[in-house]
């Protein structure tokens, strides 16, 4: 079965659902309308995608969205992709565990790198960084601080201990003490949007 | 079955090894511990660990440009190259400073891989503990350098492959600049 | 006495449950992973498992870097089967790029990817006999087959346990036929060791009871929580990546899938034994059929061996899955067209996997927990990405 | 006065005085059994000429002590190394053979190691009661020495209920270490200290049942008349040769094993689980006193073993004392070979192994030694057989949760 199939099939099955078409995967509009599409995917005879390989995030600067592998282990088809697009600033989907079980920390991993709300996730925690941990790692605007750009201190202990420290850095380092800031990295030109 | 029995049978399996330990050798199942300070494992020729940068002749002679390949393309960003310039500040195709830091650098061969020039290789040598990290573990230029000679010694193989393409390459270098030359003779 | 016992209802045993911390310094979590288990005596009663101690960003850092320069990096994944890692994120890529992989090539990397999976499952094996508190016997038995493997891959890919083996279109080095000699050899042997180890544990009386009935995972369970890899098998899916996709040249060999009845951690066990039976045939067959000569890397992928800033992929995404010894290793990666990958995202079997860690252990002891967790199967390196 | 004790007046050979003894008879195969007899009583002989009668019965009594003191820690450093020794050939390793010879010297090591390492207390901990855990466990543990025969006249206390101070002193084992585990302050120590007691208790049942039937046969709790009554066929007519002798001598040894936590049964300590058990919170010289115990304990109870059920000292052509060690060094292998090879079992399960099955077994056991004591000999062993094998069948059919399912796999193509 062609995705054009399935999507017309989607169609007819839940009329009121808004649904595109993006490089081979299904785009769904409204991502309130999820949960609804996945429970038809799983649960109609026809298709019966009952395995949800992989969910994740992505961040294309206007907005951020959520991608999900759908197989199925019973007709052993599949992938089917779908995707829902959310802004940036009210990201806000809902969750897949009440029908994927296996959702559940990749969801978690996803709000925790990219800070993506799945509405009624039973335990919507971040998972690998820690509690009270600040912004978003993945999303393209975060800023890390930086290990490579040297701070004053750090050139202090590394030349009190016979290491050449490159004139160009001090000067950087001297120029970071003087406005007082800490050493964040600098992201290369941002690349250009899907 | 009697209750038991499986145990039993394991623990003849366990009594079999143990008198096997005397008398077999590692290959029909019998100690497979190596030694070491006193016995190694013979050493594989792939077998990479640390880099180092290959000269030719002597150590003046290095192969490296200082073209910041392998320092862009290491994953650990573990290589830092400063060029060397002369009096007049005109840039030179040589490394001021080549250094590696041992302690990001995770074994991986993508800079032997890069480097147009062949002049970093994987070396052999793994023995490198000491008491300090930063002054013993940062390598610097110097501390690098290792022959052509020694890289044969290790890798033969690789070696003498590459021997022969940059032979190669020179002499068709040659004969390019004997061409150009002979097309620029006739006016 | 009051406070203890309720006068009227003598069953009301006023207890206290008491809350444990496993980990992350704990023997055998097999790395830094945290169980926050509350239990009433020593039956479990709650199980929050905590993870991220050896958190890297593993995307982020493959999004600031060139496609070939992560490779090395998916070796860290799960360090007991870096080939495997390498030979999805390869996939991966390849199939972004749309490229082919040489005949020759093909086949050593199934040669590799099984190797990888004997490797794994004799030693999970032996590191769940020792979560069942056996001492090391099973692990060194495990490791000594191990170390025979592991030579060979120092000797094809210059490193015994982080290859950095794949390369987009092919392989890295070639493999000479004295090694392929000796990988015959090896699994010729494979099977007599495989039965002294079997009459070492599959019919021994304390692992039975210790391992029959503990931690089921029903069917419709496994399938609905993403549970991929022996475990999914043991439970009685019939569901092999390798049969699925039939992905690189595993279409051409013939080999079963071997299926558990249960689901608990002794099908788990006796799942992965059968596996390496049929892996070795996997194995018996690759060594066969592989041409003697051949070129390793595609042609279109040859000139960016050197130069791997050069390599820019066609825009678009691609999903590249393998069977990894663990269970489904994803590779999620969309490219912009520029030298690295915009979204690189892993989808890691033994952090999934890991889904139904509570469900498993509700009832049962803390001493059955760890076994639970032993036969899950996972490696921090992994979970933690 | 006599300064001998009450075991040495039975000694055959006693007729002339052993320092005084021939020349020609020294070397002989009596001598050689008696050799620790006769040391002790030349220091006796010399201090005898300048000491009054009460110090030299105190003498007596401190070399006696004095052998045990250096007897048991040499013992348990040793088995320590015999023990990784041997379980490294089990797994095809070679084992400690870094410091001296064939790692000899390694026990002096891990002593000097052990004496160096800082002695942590955890702040939270019950300080007194962490302090003499580790004198608790050590103390049952060397008293018990004074009742095991190792030889010929090599009891330093022959009492007359000598097997029930044994088993009485030994299970206070348990006090200490639930001292241990409740004194630390630690969840893992606290679990470790309640599954000691639980098993402990369990396991001391089956274990006071499967020697009665020794005392029903030899008549005394003693355990020098134990020995005794094995000394017909030249000393090899050992109590484990009967059906109810071999039954009684595999529940002792399984009790055995789980009474000195030892691996299939060392759930107090379990590694894998609880980290270290009760003594998660010791390190230092403490934590080697408990080892200590540990292994002295499990060299105690296979020489009890031995005296109970393989003919203690008695054997043909070899000197009492070296039979003596020879068979408990055997028991000791085997357990070290159960530690090399068996996982460990399950709190619950455990329990139901005391409790549901060794427990009937003992007292069937019990049944079958009254039924050999009073029934003539073709008659006796063929029923006493029969009895005990279908008690065996009976208790493997009641207990069918731990008997291994069969399991069939499919395969998919």
């Amino acid at each position: 079965m062609t995705p054009e199939e399935i999507k017309n099939k989607i169609q007819t099955a839940l009329p009121g659902t808004a649904l595109k078409w993006v490089r081979d995967t299904l785009l769904i509009e409204n991502p309130q309308d999820l949960p609804k599409v996945a429970n038809f995917l799983k649960t109609s005879e026809e298709f019966r995608f009952d395995y949800l390989s992989s969910v994740t995030g992505a961040d294309y600067l206007q907005y951020l969205e959520a991608v999900y592998h759908l197989y199925s282990m019973e007709k052993k088809t599949g992938p089917f992709v779908l995707r829902a697009r959310v802004g940036r600033d009210q990201a806000r989907i809902p969750s897949l565990v009440p029908l994927y079980r296996g959702a559940e920390y990749q969801e978690r991993e996803a709000y925790d790198t990219y800070g993506i709300i799945f509405e009624n996730h039973p335990d919507l925690r971040r998972i690998f960084m820690w509690e009270g941990f600040e912004g978003f790692p993945m999303r393209k605007d975060y800023v890390q601080e930086d290990s490579e750009i040297l701070e004053a201190s750090d050139i202090e202990w590394l030349e009190k201990h016979q290491v050449q420290v490159p004139e160009g850095m001090k000067k950087r380092a001297e120029e970071l003490k003087k406005q007082g800031r800490r050493a964040v990295a600098e992201r290369p030109g941002q690349p250009e949007p899907q | 079955m009697i209750f038991g029995s499986g145990v039993l049978r394991s623990m003849l399996i366990t009594l079999k090894n143990f008198f096997t330990s005397y008398f077999k050798g590692p290959e029909e199942g019998g100690i497979f511990t190596v030694e070491y300070p006193e016995t190694r494992l013979p050493e594989k020729e792939r077998f990479r660990n640390f880099p180092f940068l290959v000269y030719d002749r002597n150590p003046e002679n290095l192969r490296c440009v200082a073209c910041d390949i392998c320092a862009k393309e290491c994953p650990p960003k573990c290589i830092y190259i400063v060029r060397e310039f002369d009096k007049e500040g005109r840039p030179l195709k040589r490394p001021a400073v080549f250094d590696i830091d041992f302690t990001v650098c995770m074994n991986c061969g993508i800079c032997e891989e890069a480097c147009p020039f062949d002049a970093i290789y994987m070396d052999h040598e793994f023995e490198i503990a000491g008491p300090e990290r930063q002054s013993r573990l940062l390598y610097h230029k110097d501390d690098l350098l290792k022959s052509n000679e020694y890289f044969h010694k290790i890798r033969p193989t690789d070696a003498t492959a590459i021997d022969q393409q940059r032979r190669e390459a020179e002499e068709k270098k040659k004969a390019a600049a004997e061409a150009a030359a002979k097309a620029k003779q006739p006016d | 006495m009051e406070k203890i016992f309720s006068a009227r209802d003598p069953s009301a045993l006023n207890t206290e449950t008491l809350e444990i911390n496993f980990g992350p310094q704990h023997p055998s979590t097999h790395g830094v992973f945290r169980m926050n288990i509350v239990c009433d005596g020593e039956t479990v009663v709650s199980l929050k498992p905590v993870m991220g101690y050896l958190h890297r960003n593993h995307e982020q850092i493959a999004e600031n870097m060139s496609y070939a320069a992560s490779m090395p990096y998916t070796d860290r994944l799960d360090y007991f089967n870096s080939m495997s890692n390498n030979f999805g994120y390869s996939l991966a890529v390849e199939k972004l790029a749309n490229i082919e992989v040489p005949e020759r090539a093909q086949y050593i990397r199934v040669i590799m990817a099984e190797l990888t999976r004997l490797v794994n499952h004799v030693s999970v094996i032996g590191f769940l006999l020792n979560d069942l508190g056996a001492f090391f016997t099973p692990v060194l038995y495990a490791f000594r087959e191990r170390e025979k493997i592991l030579d060979i891959f120092e000797e094809v890919s210059g490193a015994r346990m982080m290859c950095n083996y794949f390369r987009f279109g092919g392989v890295k080095y070639e493999i000479q036929p004295h090694i392929l000699q000796r990988i015959k050899e090896i699994v010729k042997k494979f099977p007599k060791f495989l039965e002294e180890f079997e009459a070492l544990l599959s019919k021994n009386e304390i692992l039975c009871m210790r391992c029959q009935n503990v931690g089921v995972l029903p069917k419709e369970l496994a399938v609905s929580a993403s549970i991929t890899g022996p475990m999914l098998r043991a439970s009685g899916v019939d569901y092999d990546i390798r049969k699925v996709d039939k992905y690189s040249i595993y279409g051409r060999f013939k080999f079963r899938i071997p299926l558990g009845e249960k689901g608990d951690v002794y099908d788990r066990y006796y799942v992965r034994i059968l596996e390496m039976h049929e892996s070795l045939k996997i194995l018996d067959q690759a060594l066969k059929d592989i041409p003697a000569t051949g070129e390793l890397v595609s042609k279109k992928m040859a000139p960016f061996l050197k130069s791997p800033r050069n390599f820019k992929p066609p825009v678009g995404e691609a999903y590249g899955r393998v069977e990894a010894p663990k269970g489904e290793l994803g590779f999620y990666v969309v490219s912009d067209g520029t030298p690295q990958p915009w979204r690189y995202h892993v989808r890691a079997p033994s952090f999934i996997n890991l889904t139904i860690l509570e469900d498993m252990c509700l009832g049962h002891k803390i001493a059955d927990v760890i076994v639970i967790l032993g036969s899950v199967d996972i490696v921090l390196g992994e979970v933690d990405h | 006065m006599d300064t001998r004790f009450p075991s040495e007046k039975a000694y055959p050979f006693d007729s002339e005085s052993s320092v005084g003894m021939k020349t020609e008879k020294i070397f002989s195969m009596q001598t050689l059994d008696q050799i620790f007899i006769i040391a002790k009583k030349i220091i006796l002989g010399v201090t005898g000429h300048f000491l009054p009668d009460w110090a030299c019965l105190l003498t007596s009594i401190l070399i006696s002590i004095s052998a045990i003191a250096v007897l048991g820690p040499f013992t348990m450093m040793y088995l320590t190394l015999l023990e990784r020794k041997v379980i490294g050939r089990m797994q095809n390793r070679i084992g400690p053979n870094r410091v001296g010879k064939w790692g000899l010297l390694q026990p002096f090591a891990d002593g000097i190691k052990m004496l160096t390492k800082e002695d942590i207390v955890p702040l939270e901990a019950d300080k007194v009661i962490h302090f003499l855990a580790p004198l608790f466990i050590v103390m049952p543990a060397l008293l018990v020495f004074a009742v095991i025969p190792f030889g010929r006249n090599m009891t330093a206390v022959d009492l007359n209920v000598g097997l029930l101070f044994f088993i009485a002193v030994s299970s206070t084992t348990t006090i200490a270490i639930f001292m241990a585990s409740w004194s630390s302050r630690n969840k893992f120590s606290l679990l470790g200290g309640m599954r000691s007691a639980a098993q402990m208790i369990s396991y001391e049942i089956p274990m006071v049942l499967s020697v009665v039937p020794v005392i029903m046969m030899a008549g005394s709790l003693s355990t020098n008349s134990i020995v005794e009554a094995q000394s017909r066929w030249h000393g090899l007519k050992w109590f484990v040769f009967t059906p109810w002798g071999f039954l009684g001598f595999i529940i002792f040894f399984l009790c055995a094993v789980a009474e000195c936590n030892r691996s299939p049964f060392d759930l107090p300590e379990g590694e894998s689980e609880i980290v270290a058990g009760f003594h998660t919170e010791y390190s230092g010289m403490k934590f080697a006193l408990f080892y200590m115990a540990e292994f002295m304990n499990s060299f105690t109870l296979s020489g009890l073993a031995v005296t109970l059920f393989l003919g203690g000292w008695q054997g043909p052509f070899l000197p009492s004392w070296i039979w003596f060690f020879l068979k408990t060094y055997a028991l000791i292998f085997v357990m070290i070979w159960f530690r090399g090879t068996l996982p460990r079992v399950r709190v619950d399960q455990l329990m139901g192994l005391a409790w549901k099955f060794l427990l009937p077994l003992t007292l069937a056991n019990l049944l079958v030694t009254g039924f050999w004591y009073f029934t003539s000999r073709p008659v006796r062993i063929a029923g006493s057989m029969v009895l005990l094998a279908l008690a065996f069948w009976i208790l493997t059919k009641l207990n069918r949760d731990v008997v291994p399912e069969k399991r069939v796999y499919h395969f998919a193509e």
